[in-house]
């Protein structure tokens, strides 16, 4: 068998057992609290009951397995401070989940809907609604994603537009974030934080260098890191034998790949 | 999830997975059906978030705006005319020329102003110079006008280095990211649906 | 007048949306929100108008019997069925439409995204080849990354951690916010050109 | 009513009730004066807003713990509280007002224990102006007027300009003429994140317009599938126009650019699919990708298409690498459509682009070197913005 110009289906089976093997028989690995962490707790442990903050779930169905568990810490926290939260998403297929994310956790602190929290629902075009909406928020949405008038909702006769927002917390698998920092921030220096996949953590660094971005929480890792913070034990943590073992599935081939690679060229 | 619906994720998830060894007629049969789900699912989203509270309702209710707005959809609706689909360029043009004209101070400001803001740091320490010297170096690979030639090569290969360390990193935080989703559809498949976990 | 008018609309937008930026007066914010508004409502049309092409061209198949027809049937069916279910049933908790979507829409995707794990490994594996300096710079920092970023490598030495953190906090940051000038010097310089009507090729054959 | 008269508790309470007057008198006494003065306040329009603020000032040597309430009057006798200050704030600004209307103003004072200790009514009615133009946008509006007129003067008077090679783009012509030679499609995709309202989409649909017309040239199946209507409307248009350019009218067919769903990983799996039915021998991912990118770029591995990749998505740009041939990084996609065309207007362009990086690097130098000796200006300049 060449292993330089190895099958990869070779590979697809090395790396479906890597992380089958480690869910069904767990080791229970933890980690420590990165400081990026402390500080997204922080940040929602300077919240109170007084405080309106918009939470945008700006992401796909798809990569629900790992911003899920990373929007279910992070609202949990919000929820539990007694925050107000205006729902909203710029990706179709979030509504639906973050709909249901939220209303499953309101139901467990006895939150209320329309005074404790609203959900907007969706809109297609992100670009133009983030500005819309610091214009003025009831004429962007009229209705609710329930289908109720917006001027009935008690939560949304004080609050207007983005004057009255602490806080946006974009729920990301993308670059959303992007466009919540380059038009609503810019715009209308609303504070903007984000629950990201891991994949976004560079994008995203560079804005908070620059204050743009107030804390990041991001990936399995981050919501493992959230959910020991808090003492809870969640998907966060749950996955993180399977995603280690998986790392090091992956190390080692890339190693085996360059031994080989070099000693083939060693015999040419 | 009821047990009907943990059986059909189940069987379309193994018929995706099917792909990695390779293609065949249900992977076929699984992706025509999900693109089609969602192409109706967008098209009922969008009526239901868009064109019914915003050009439907407000032309019931005889709007002026609302009859503009209902213009704007027609015309982009001539697509589907071969005689008049000359028209469906207005509202495209208006996308353009709209999307143009907000990008500028937008691009200007996120992606130039403020990056330069956080280089040009008030206390100056060996990473704001580290950090100071990839910027430029960056830059001038992307110096188009000029042969890379002399000091001009060095520099420009700097940021070719630094460019590899960037992609080397979004790589490596990338696959913790993939993996998680594998991690999720693993724990559906042994989990929810044959509940061993 | 076919080409004029279109490259009329780009730059009547364009600038009305640039200068508006720079106009606090509450005209020049009634004119801003109305253009979203308008941006919304095309976009929104557009999205129905590609959903009748894909059902246009699938029949189209069935009818002409072409290969892999029966396939296209499937494609339509899909498509009836969330529409129905949708337009009949409605999108609120509990409905149909959303169980569809739930049950077997969102699995799939997230499937076609979770291949993604396998496909990262296998191009790591062809791809992660020190063959220059550079490929080895390229693969030497995503292992670090990679290393540092779970608790194994944790477990190795807090320096690994604190590596793969200065790496993404320093060095990458300076690489990505080159890019990004670099974006956004392009992207002012397209858009300029696109108002002016420089570059307009999409809008339309010169007849 | 004689106090003689009055139970011994009520008598006890006007005694506490008059001590905080009598700890008063013996505050500082550079407090006192003020207290029976009328409190001098202006009241003016903010210059250059929308017209919904005005701005308080008032003076007084009173510390910060005696506090100044607002009222805020309309002419049509409405009366609002605009907020409860410490008194040495001096500076209010009321927002959210009509423009054009008038509003007065009253002034209640009150001491450290919440004791009210003098009223100042407004007299003078203000309204606030709408103004045309917003100052503090000075900065950036003279950065797009130095940017226009260089990129404007450049596309007009640099006639000849050099570009260093990319080598993404030098073979790309040669990758359309394979997939000819091969009997192949050439597959192009401007990625599920392109919009067009972006500039990176209309970059990426420069470029297309430049592959249709070689295309069309060498009469190569050219497929588009996209994700939204308006690029494929945009697509269309473009490709008629380089089949009409070329003198090929046959061989634009509208049914090669086709809307597949705006569902990212429907999009990824139907693109995967067409790849493995159709095997086209060249893949071309120009715009903006998302996670996409890899589903798409390793599947064209596999079946051993070339793949020329460029996007403006940073996180992408490492798969694309990896996978790929070549790969455009970010701005070289901008500069793509100026060095396929050799349209002297866009070449004249991109050499603009390339001083203002001057000028950037130069800023950079000059702004630490400044900083390193205690002088911020530049980086501060630049945040405040």
């Amino acid at each position: 068998m060449n292993l330089a110009q190895l099958d990869r289906r070779w590979i697809f089976a090395i790396i479906a057992l890597s992380v089958a093997l480690p869910l069904m028989f767990p080791i229970g690995l933890t980690g420590e609290v990165s400081p990026g962490t402390r500080t997204f707790h922080t940040l929602i442990e300077n919240l109170g009951p007084e405080d309106v903050i918009i939470v945008s779930f700006d992401c796909e169905a798809s990569s629900w397995p790992e911003i899920g568990p990373v929007a279910t810490v992070l609202l949990r926290h919000v929820l539990e401070r007694g925050v107000k939260v205006v729902g909203t998403s710029f990706l179709s297929e979030g509504t639906a989940l973050g709909y249901d994310l939220l209303a499953t956790l309101e139901a467990e602190v006895g939150g209320e809907y329309g005074g404790d929290w609203v959900y907007l629902g969706f809109r297609p075009q992100y670009v133009a609604t983030m500005l819309a909406l610091g214009e003025d928020m009831q004429s962007e949405y009229p209705r609710d994603y329930l289908g109720q008038s917006t001027g009935d909702l008690p939560l949304l006769q004080s609050v207007k537009s983005y004057r009255q927002i602490r806080l946006v917390i974009s729920i990301a698998d993308d670059t959303m974030p992007q466009y919540w920092i380059e038009y609503a921030g810019a715009r209308y220096g609303v504070a903007i934080a984000a629950g990201l996949s891991a994949v976004m953590v560079t994008t995203f660094t560079p804005y908070l260098d620059s204050g743009q971005l107030k804390s990041i929480l991001a990936g399995l890792k981050g919501a493992a890191e959230y959910e020991i913070m808090r003492g809870e034990r969640g998907a966060g943590l749950r996955g993180m034998d399977a995603q280690s073992s998986a790392h090091l599935a992956i190390i080692i081939l890339v190693l085996v790949g360059n031994i080989a690679y070099f000693m083939k060229r060693k015999d040419t | 999830m009821t047990p009907t619906g943990i059986w059909l994720s189940a069987i379309g998830t193994l018929a995706i997975f099917s792909f990695l060894y390779k293609d065949n007629p249900l992977y076929r049969a699984t992706e025509q059906i999900l693109v089609g789900l969602s192409v109706g699912y967008l098209i009922v989203m969008t009526f239901q978030s868009t064109l019914i509270p915003r050009v439907v309702e407000p032309v019931q209710n005889l709007e002026a705006w609302g009859f503009v707005s209902a213009i704007w959809v027609l015309l982009m609706w001539t697509r589907l005319s071969a005689k008049y689909n000359y028209i469906s360029r207005w509202p495209l043009a208006i996308i353009v020329g709209a999307g143009a004209g907000l990008s500028i101070p937008a691009m200007l400001k996120a992606r130039i102003i403020t990056q330069l803001g956080a280089t040009i740091r008030p206390d100056i320490t060996i990473d704001v110079i580290i950090g100071a010297v990839g910027v430029i170096s960056t830059l001038s690979y992307f110096y188009f006008t000029r042969p890379q030639t002399g000091p001009f090569r060095v520099a420009s290969k700097l940021g070719t280095l630094y460019l590899m360390v960037f992609f080397g990193a979004t790589f490596g935080y990338t696959i913790m990211s993939r993996l998680s989703l594998l991690i999720g559809r693993t724990e559906f498949l042994l989990g929810s649906w044959l509940g061993i976990l | 007048m076919r080409q004029q008018i279109p490259v009329a609309i780009v730059a009547t937008f364009g600038f009305v949306m640039l200068i508006q930026y720079f106009v606090p007066h509450p005209f020049a914010s009634a004119a801003y929100s109305k253009i979203l508004d308008w941006m919304q409502i095309i976009f929104a049309a557009a999205l129905i108008l590609g959903g009748v092409t894909y059902a246009q061209s699938h029949l189209k198949k069935i009818v002409q019997r072409r290969e892999g027809w029966a396939y296209s049937l499937l494609a339509l069916g899909a498509l009836t069925l969330m529409l129905a279910a949708g337009f009949w049933g409605g999108i609120g908790q509990g409905s149909l439409f959303m169980w569809l979507f739930y049950n077997v829409q969102a699995p799939l995707q997230q499937t076609v995204f979770a291949l993604l794990a396998f496909f990262v490994a296998s191009a790591a594996y062809r791809g992660f080849r020190a063959r220059t300096f550079e490929s080895a710079l390229l693969l030497g920092v995503a292992l670090i990354v990679m290393l540092g970023r779970i608790p194994v490598g944790e477990a190795i030495g807090p320096a690994l951690p604190d590596l793969a953190g200065w790496i993404v906090g320093v060095p990458a940051v300076a690489a990505k916010r080159g890019i990004l000038i670099g974006i956004g010097l392009g992207s002012v310089a397209v858009a300029l050109r696109v108002m002016l009507g420089v570059e307009r090729a999409w809008l339309g054959a010169r007849k | 009513m004689r106090a003689a008269g009055q139970p011994f508790s009520m008598r006890v309470w006007r005694w506490v009730s008059t001590l905080p007057l009598i700890l008063f008198l013996w505050a500082p006494s550079h407090a006192r004066p003020h207290v029976i003065v009328i409190l001098p306040a202006e009241v003016s329009d903010v210059p250059w807003d929308a017209g919904t603020a005005l701005e308080i000032r008032w003076q007084t040597e009173l510390p910060g713990d005696f506090e100044i309430v607002i009222l805020r009057n309309r002419q049509d006798g409405i009366t609002d509280t605009v907020g409860r200050y410490p008194a040495d704030v001096l500076m209010v600004v009321d927002r959210g007002l009509t423009p054009g209307r008038e509003y007065t103003y009253d002034f209640f004072v009150y001491d450290k224990f919440g004791y009210q200790v003098s009223v100042t009514k407004g007299r003078t009615a203000v309204a606030p102006r709408k103004n045309w133009f917003d100052r503090e946008k000075s900065s950036e509006l003279v950065i797009v007027l130095l940017i226009f007129a260089l990129l404007i003067w450049a596309s007009a008077h640099k006639t000849e300009t050099y570009v260093r090679p990319i080598p993404g783009l030098k073979a790309m012509e040669d990758a359309i003429g394979r997939a000819v030679e091969m009997g192949r499609p050439v597959l192009f995709s401007a990625g599920w994140g392109a919009q067009l309202d972006k500039p990176t989409t209309l970059a990426a649909m420069n470029i297309f317009g430049w592959i249709a017309r070689k295309s069309a040239e060498y009469g190569a199946d050219l497929r588009f599938p996209v994700h939204d209507a308006l690029i494929m409307a945009a697509a269309q248009e473009s490709a008629h126009e380089a089949s009409l350019l070329e003198g090929k009218p046959e061989w634009y067919v509208p049914e090669n650019i086709f809307y597949v769903t705006g569902s990212q990983f429907g999009y990824a799996a139907a693109l995967d699919g067409i790849m493995e039915r159709e095997r086209p021998a060249t893949n071309l991912w120009l715009g903006t990708f998302a996670a996409e990118s890899l589903i798409l770029s390793e599947t064209g591995n596999h079946i051993g298409a070339v793949q020329i990749a460029g996007t403006d998505s940073t996180i992408q740009l490492a798969f694309f690498l990896v996978t790929c041939d070549y790969t455009l990084i970010g701005e070289e996609v901008f500069a793509a459509s100026g060095y396929l065309t050799r349209d002297p207007r866009v070449l004249g362009s991109l050499w603009a682009q390339d001083m203002f990086k001057i000028v950037i690097a130069l800023g950079i130098t000059i702004g630490l070197i400044g900083s390193g000796f205690g002088w911020n200006e530049i980086g501060d300049w630049l945040r405040q913005i």
